[in-house]
């Protein structure tokens, strides 16, 4: 199981952290992911990103607004989004 | 049940020539459709006989998958691998579960970048994809590239008759790409022979 | 507020030699699966109290993989089974998942009876328009034109209306919805569940392995955007020509109606039995 | 105790409730429906269900599922009935499921010849659904005994986790017989194996000392798989041929173990007898009047009555076979049982009398089989 | 002549088109699907249809249907949809309809193993439809092989009006081999027995010389009844004994007659040997390897190829195994066509070789039945 | 002027062995053979351009008594065999009768696929809301509350709407009669069989025997009487309540549509095959 | 075969002499008639009645009118109808 | 097929006290309700043993139909008449079909009016049908006349038992005109006896 997350991209982070409203947190389990692609492609903020594996990772964490279109989207269950106080 | 490796050799015996390869990746690495160019390879354009089998089912969208080829001179009896002659895997998981049979002595050929635990202490290591995307830019060509490097190796088929049966496969408009991939194989195949 | 916020879906997941799933990456009834999740962790069943029954396709293999009391029955056949299932305890609350051939094709008939009969049991039919656990043969619900490996010069056979048709049959609930809008649809699944008699959650989701391969339809991703496209809601599509609707799928809930199910029917068979037999005794 | 004149079917009907029996599904076939007639009028009286599904195939699935859900259930048909009930009828051996299927055989092949008496289906017992797995079928010979194999059938299907299949003929179905029906309370039951460990623990397909594993019923907690794809002990579809190895074998075994408990036969004067007939369902009773008869002019003659169709006595007629000189063998049919009997015959003869035309066989048919040279 | 590498399914489509078939209804299924999708492509070329039903009990009536109007028709299916069959299987037997099924065995009972090798399903082909009835059923053991009897299945169900069985084994059907195919104005077909009387003087069911009585097609002119109810010489619907029994024997007698014609054996080194090894299917591959070995080693053995299954080459095992000491029986099963065998197998001991699992019969296996003592 | 007037439908009756038939005194299966043979008369058939195809039920033995081409099928199949045939055969008329078990209980599935392929098929189903042949257990038609062998309590399933259900899956044509309405039968099946694609004709017969008996409805005459008093036209229908017309047979044309029969369909795929072919080969 | 019209009933047949519009001569095949009266019961002009058989025979032939219904609902295609000119 | 007769009268020779009995009729005349009310006065009510068959089928609707009860002491092997102690037929076709295997020197009983070619010389002729109309005014009655005459002439039940068997089954208020029904049936068959 990978948790891309603990590997936050710097720049994205900076870009977000001006905005306001709900952010989330994206996890994902690298071993259930087949890299489809969809929770990057239809993320709505182009938070995600696939890494080397054709794991996704937040690549822009901060521009995350938990909507969860990825975790409801995604066909492994492979993502979960936390919300973020 | 039995140990399927207790005949030994014995396929020898019984067929003319017999020559039986296995061909191993990952379900989309495209070794099934490799397995039946090699087949036809033998069997329309070298005018020996052929047969060829495969593992199907659900596991074949993902995970490891494997084609098998037997080539002989005349009657083909079991048409399944006894005890390979050669094994091309093109991923790790593929050369965990397919080198079993491989005979003693056998030939095995892995992708040098995504296979690192080996079964037997010597095998060809051929960057096979990294060839293919060298060779044409399109890593689905892999499965070609790895027919050259065991064409070159093995001379199991003549080159003019794997190259026919790739090219009687590819479909319209990718030929130069499949012959710049089998000749990619096919080069570095020499190369390996040369070391 | 659903147990979900709380402690999240892996709670309805069997993690044991179960995962990855089998399903093509990308293929859209993982999506279904995450979305009846959803609907009974918001409806807050007992996990005890749920079976799952399913018949044999790509879809059928969908219960395996969750933590109810589940069943992969013979191809097409899951209805009847269920049916049985269901009259035997009717405590549980029986959803019963299956593909579009599995439901329509060899299944019709099983669909139509159920239907008709008002049986207490939760339909959940995922559409992709082709038969994909074979391989991409044309199914009853396969658009007109698009190719598939047994009509190599595209289907000439008019696609069945799923949710028309249970309505005609008597179903006492009947939505569509799709694997793209997924939130959508753990709602449909919700309400189906929660529903007395025949429900049924008919799931848009193309193949794209098979129809959208054959059919150079381009990924999984590109065949979402297809059906985000392709989709309106019913109200929307109450304003569109006829014409112009034929065209979409159409969202939302097409009937909703209070029948009472088979086990309430049947409970009149009880009583006068039971009456008959006293009346006999006295 | 009650005395009646009772049809065959209704004593299956009846011998379903006294086995504990509360759900039937079944689509209506002649020589069959009067079984489905009784259970629709008396199971919602004892809070059983009945129900008319759509077809066969449907009604077979529904009691699978009724099973599944802790009922003991059943369905009854005819010959293309239970064609249609193959299918399932092996997904219920797959997932080890005890019902029992009634079929009324009647005159075949297809539509045939409903109302006619006919022992056609006895090898479709045995390997109508496609791929090897064990089948156990009963066979009364009388309407007492159409009570009792019923009783019989739920309690191996339960005892074993196994489908089994009462193979009645349309005479013994339609026949009405003097029947001093025992109470329901004095019929012994036996329920299926419950479960004893907590859920965590619990294996649905696990190896168990009898073979048999415990069954749990859906809803009572035990949250498990059923599939009809070869599957691990969980439940779960497997492709590893040591666990696919070992559910064959461990599914064979809990009937092989078993052969003296599920072989049911009755022996009449089997010693010393040079000719052995045997029979089974109505034509044991064509058979008893040879046998009489035969005697009174002085043959050793003995009867072997098989009531367990299958497993196939196949022990107990090749022993006979090495004591005697022939063997017997009338049936409805073309000869079905006979091939079973002539591959365990030995060196002793086997004569085969058949009648396939819609009529039970005549004693002086066996007689003959018994006189001749 | 073709050169190619041609699957065994494929090679099954070829065949039939070779042999004159013009329909085909079937419902996919694994691993027989190959045989419906080059049918849906090359059919309508040749102005035949092809289409798919709603199910595998549409298909089998479907294409009984287009016999029944003219055209050589099939199927293909595997083992939960040959199941599903079986019931309009015997209607095709009862009413002497020509056409083809083509089962490619997967492991079974239930859903199984789809993509797993087995002959599973060998008693069902016999007895897997109610009652009593011949049938033909034929398997080959390798692709030129599968073309081959594919033709000689269509040849013998219209000239003996008969449902033909394609037995294939997945390994088979599967399997990619050279296969050299003749062009199909080289390949010899068989037409069914028209009608030359006027149609006043038609029976479709009338005694004939061969047995077979001559088949009008519907639209031809000649107006006449069919039923799966047992009928007279008219077609029509009798509960009259001598009718039936006239009906029974004639159906069973148009077989038996020409056993030599439809029984198919490939024998090799079978004089003298000492033992002898019967197999079918993907299995006598396997064989043929251990047989060779076995020389080797200086056994006597010989190999006897069953290309037709049923009906069972008795006469010729029988008179084998007067002469050989023993007889070895592979099978991709636990043990099927093997009790034929020991049926008739007489003094000499049959030694079975059985594996359930999904793999093919390794020749060791085979190797060690004949040479263990 | 048919010709019917010059030489009686005896012409197309098969006297040979068969008469008198096998049905009970005054059942309206032999009044719907009566129908459909002067509708066949009117329209000039070939005799030899016809076929017959039936299920099995007292129904399925009408074909038998008829001199066409003639099939009597098994339980529910019939129009799959039919389909074979048709398809074989186009030249032929190929008429299918059914009872309501056959058509629409074991046989619902070919029933739905037939209507929703459209396949040049005519189907006429006789509609005695019982398994008559099988001696009286509930069929998908019994009205709610009857008695039947296998309802001795009294029915409680809901019964299909068998017409709606072949609008729904796209039949063509669709019509209801009576037996009560013999003349008018003629001119329906008339219809039906000219019309391209499935076309449907229910005809309303209620079986004495049984479901007349167990109920205590009376005679052969009063069931014909109870017909004639509980129907009433489409156009009649259309000005009732909805509530009174459920109570009603309503007889007439349900539906007339036009759409490409199956047959033209497949039309399409022969041309693109050889299409194909032609641009391979050149 | 009972040809039932061949006898005709003299008193019916004087009844009906004065009437206009068409009239029918119906023959009955006697030995296809089950007996049923649907016939009899329902033939709008009372012209039918049972003979010692059960089988029908005008008794009113004068009355019939030819409207055929006895024809057309006959389960056993055992009545037909000639328009008497 | 072997004559059905060849065993001559062996059925006395295996069952104790066998007796056979057919009783036949037209569809609608009951004679099959006639055979099950036999069994039941043997077997409930004599308490000896019974068996019943009957032919069922499209022709029971019609056509002609017949019901057998074997009546014995013991166990009872063959359910079916070998060879008929008696035979009772209410119409021509009955008699005409079912007369086959009446036993030399049985009992044949026939509706008077209905049966007029009788298969053996003497036979019993009462007018059943009339006897039912006169003794209950209805014609459905014949079945329990018929009964009253067999058992008036044969004891093969006892008096009380085809009583009690008779309204056992009659349905609620037709107790009167079937007990009237089976008197006829016994007072014609003792007409019979003093002739
Ligand atoms: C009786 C029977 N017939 C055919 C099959 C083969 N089969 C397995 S899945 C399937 C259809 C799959 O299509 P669908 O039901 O739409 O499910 P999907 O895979 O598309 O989810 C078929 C034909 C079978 N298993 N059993
Ligand atoms: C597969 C199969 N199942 C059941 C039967 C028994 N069966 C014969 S006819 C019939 C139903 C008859 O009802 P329906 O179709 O309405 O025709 P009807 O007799 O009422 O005209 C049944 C269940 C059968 N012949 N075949
Ligand atoms: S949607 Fe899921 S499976 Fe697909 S790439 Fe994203 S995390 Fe992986
Ligand atoms: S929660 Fe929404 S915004 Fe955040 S990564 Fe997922 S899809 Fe993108
Ligand atoms: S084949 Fe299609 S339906 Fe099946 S898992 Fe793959 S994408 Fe999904
Ligand atoms: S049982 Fe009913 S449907 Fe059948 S013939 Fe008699 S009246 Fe007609
Ligand atoms: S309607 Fe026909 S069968 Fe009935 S009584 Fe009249 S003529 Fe006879
Ligand atoms: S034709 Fe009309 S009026 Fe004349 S007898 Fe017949 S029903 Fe009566
Ligand atoms: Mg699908
Ligand atoms: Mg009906």
């Amino acid at each position: 199981m990978t948790e891309n997350d603990l590997q936050p991209a710097p720049a994205a982070a900076a870009t977000a952290r001006s905005k306001s409203g709900p952010r989330g947190r994206v996890i994902v389990f690298g071993s259930w992911c087949k890299g489809c692609r969809l929770c990057v492609d239809f993320c709505p903020k182009h938070v995600l990103a696939l890494d080397e594996n054709d794991h996704p990772y937040p690549a822009n964490p901060e521009a995350c607004n938990a909507c969860r279109w990825c975790e409801t989207h995604c066909p492994d269950l492979a993502i979960v989004v936390k919300p973020v106080q | 049940m039995p140990d399927k490796n207790a005949s030994g050799n014995a396929s020898k015996l019984t067929d003319t020539g017999r020559i039986e390869i296995r061909l191993a990746g990952e379900g989309g690495q495209g070794m099934i459709l490799a397995g039946i160019i090699l087949a036809e390879a033998a069997a329309i354009y070298d005018g020996k006989n052929a047969v060829q089998t495969q593992s199907y089912g659900p596991e074949a969208r993902g995970g490891a998958s494997k084609a098998e080829v037997v080539i002989g001179e005349g009657q083909l009896d079991y048409p399944e691998v006894l005890n390979a002659d050669a094994l091309v895997a093109l991923s790790q998981e593929a050369c965990d579960r397919y080198a079993s049979n491989l005979k003693r002595g056998g030939l095995l050929i892995v992708d040098a970048e995504k296979v690192t635990r080996l079964p037997v202490s010597h095998a060809v290591k051929v960057p096979v994809a990294d060839l293919a995307l060298q060779a044409t830019g399109k890593a689905i060509t892999a499965n070609v590239v790895a027919l050259g490097v065991l064409v070159g190796l093995t001379g199991v088929v003549s080159r003019q008759a794997i190259e026919k049966a790739v090219l009687g496969r590819a479909p319209k408009g990718t030929e130069e790409i499949n012959r710049a991939a089998l000749k990619a194989g096919l080069d570095s195949a020499g190369a390996e022979l040369h070391l | 507020m659903s147990r979900l916020e709380q402690h999240s879906a892996y709670n309805y997941l069997r993690h044991t030699k179960k995962f990855p799933n089998v399903w093509c990456a990308g293929c859209g009834i993982g999506i279904v699966m995450g979305a009846l999740i959803r609907a009974i962790d918001h409806l807050e069943l007992d996990q005890n109290d749920v079976a799952l029954v399913s018949g044999i396709g790509c879809t059928g293999r969908m219960p395996v993989y969750m933590d109810f009391n589940t069943m992969h029955t013979t191809h097409g056949r899951a209805l009847a089974f269920a049916t049985g299932l269901k009259l035997a305890q009717p405590r549980l609350k029986v959803i019963v998942i299956m593909g579009d051939g599995d439901a329509l094709a060899i299944g019709g008939n099983h669909f139509l009876h159920a239907a008709r009969r008002n049986m207490d049991l939760t339909a959940i039919v995922v559409n992709n328009a082709i038969y994909g656990m074979t391989g991409g043969q044309y199914s009853p619900t396969t658009p007109i034109d698009l190719r598939a490996t047994t009509a190599p010069y595209g289907n000439v056979e008019p696609p069945i209306p799923v949710g028309e048709l249970a309505i005609a049959a008597g179903a006492a609930f009947v939505a569509r919805g799709t694997v793209y809008h997924a939130v959508e649809l753990d709602r449909l699944i919700a309400q189906a569940i929660q529903k007395e008699g025949f429900s049924l959650v008919e799931a848009v989701s193309y193949c794209h392995t098979t129809l959208g391969r054959i059919n150079k339809l381009g990924t999984a991703g590109d065949m979402m955007n297809t059906i985000k496209n392709n989709s309106v809601t019913l109200s929307a599509a109450e304003k569109m020509s006829e014409e112009d609707r034929q065209a979409k799928i159409v969202r939302g809930v097409l009937r909703d109606v209070e029948r009472p199910g088979y086990l309430r029917l049947y409970d009149q068979v009880i009583e006068r039995a039971i009456a008959q037999e006293a009346s006999h005794a006295g | 105790m009650t005395l009646k004149l009772m049809q065959g079917n209704e004593a299956v009907a009846m011998g379903a409730l006294a086995a504990g029996c509360r759900f039937y599904a079944g689509y209506p076939i002649t020589p069959s429906t009067e079984i489905a007639e009784v259970l629709s009028r008396q199971l919602p009286k004892l809070g059983g269900k009945f129900i008319q599904m759509e077809d066969e195939i449907a009604s077979m699935a529904a009691i699978i599922g009724a099973s599944i859900g802790g009922l003991k259930s059943m369905t009854a048909t005819s010959g293309p009935g239970f064609s249609l009930m193959q299918e399932n009828l092996g997904y219920a051996v797959m997932t080890e499921t005890p019902c029992v299927v009634a079929n009324v055989q009647r005159l075949g092949p297809s539509t045939g010849q409903p109302t006619s008496a006919s022992q056609g289906d006895v090898m479709q017992a045995r390997w109508g659904t496609h791929g090897d797995h064990p089948i156990i079928a009963l066979s009364p010979t009388s309407v007492p005994q159409a009570f009792d194999l019923t009783v019989t059938a739920f309690n191996f299907s339960e005892k074993y986790r196994t489908p089994v299949i009462l193979l009645l003929d349309e005479v013994i179905g339609h026949m009405r017989e003097r029947f001093d029906m025992p109470d329901f309370e004095n019929v012994q039951r036996v329920e299926r194996l419950g479960v004893n460990v907590p859920p965590e623990w619990y294996k649905p397909y696990g190896d168990s000392v009898s073979d048999v594993p415990p069954m749990a019923n859906f809803g009572d907690g035990y949250r498990y798989h059923v599939t009809g794809l070869f599957h691990d002990p969980m439940g779960y579809p497997t492709q590893r041929l040591d666990e696919i190895e070992a559910w064959i074998q461990r599914v064979n075994r809990k009937i092989e173990r078993n052969l003296d408990e599920i072989i049911l036969t009755e022996a009449d004067g089997l010693e010393g007898a040079q000719t052995v007939v045997v029979a089974y369902g109505a034509t044991v009773r064509s058979a008893r009047h040879a046998v009489k008869l035969a005697r009174q002019r002085r043959h050793k003659v003995g009867l072997l009555s098989l009531l367990t169709i299958w497993p196939f006595a196949e022990a107990e007629v090749a022993r006979l076979a090495q004591n005697c000189r022939r063997i017997v063998v009338p049936e409805m049919n073309l000869g079905q049982l006979a091939l079973e009997v002539e591959r365990v015959a030995g060196r002793s003869k086997v004569r085969r009398v058949n009648l396939a035309n819609g009529e039970m066989i005549h004693p002086q048919m066996i007689l003959e089989a018994i006189e001749a040279h």
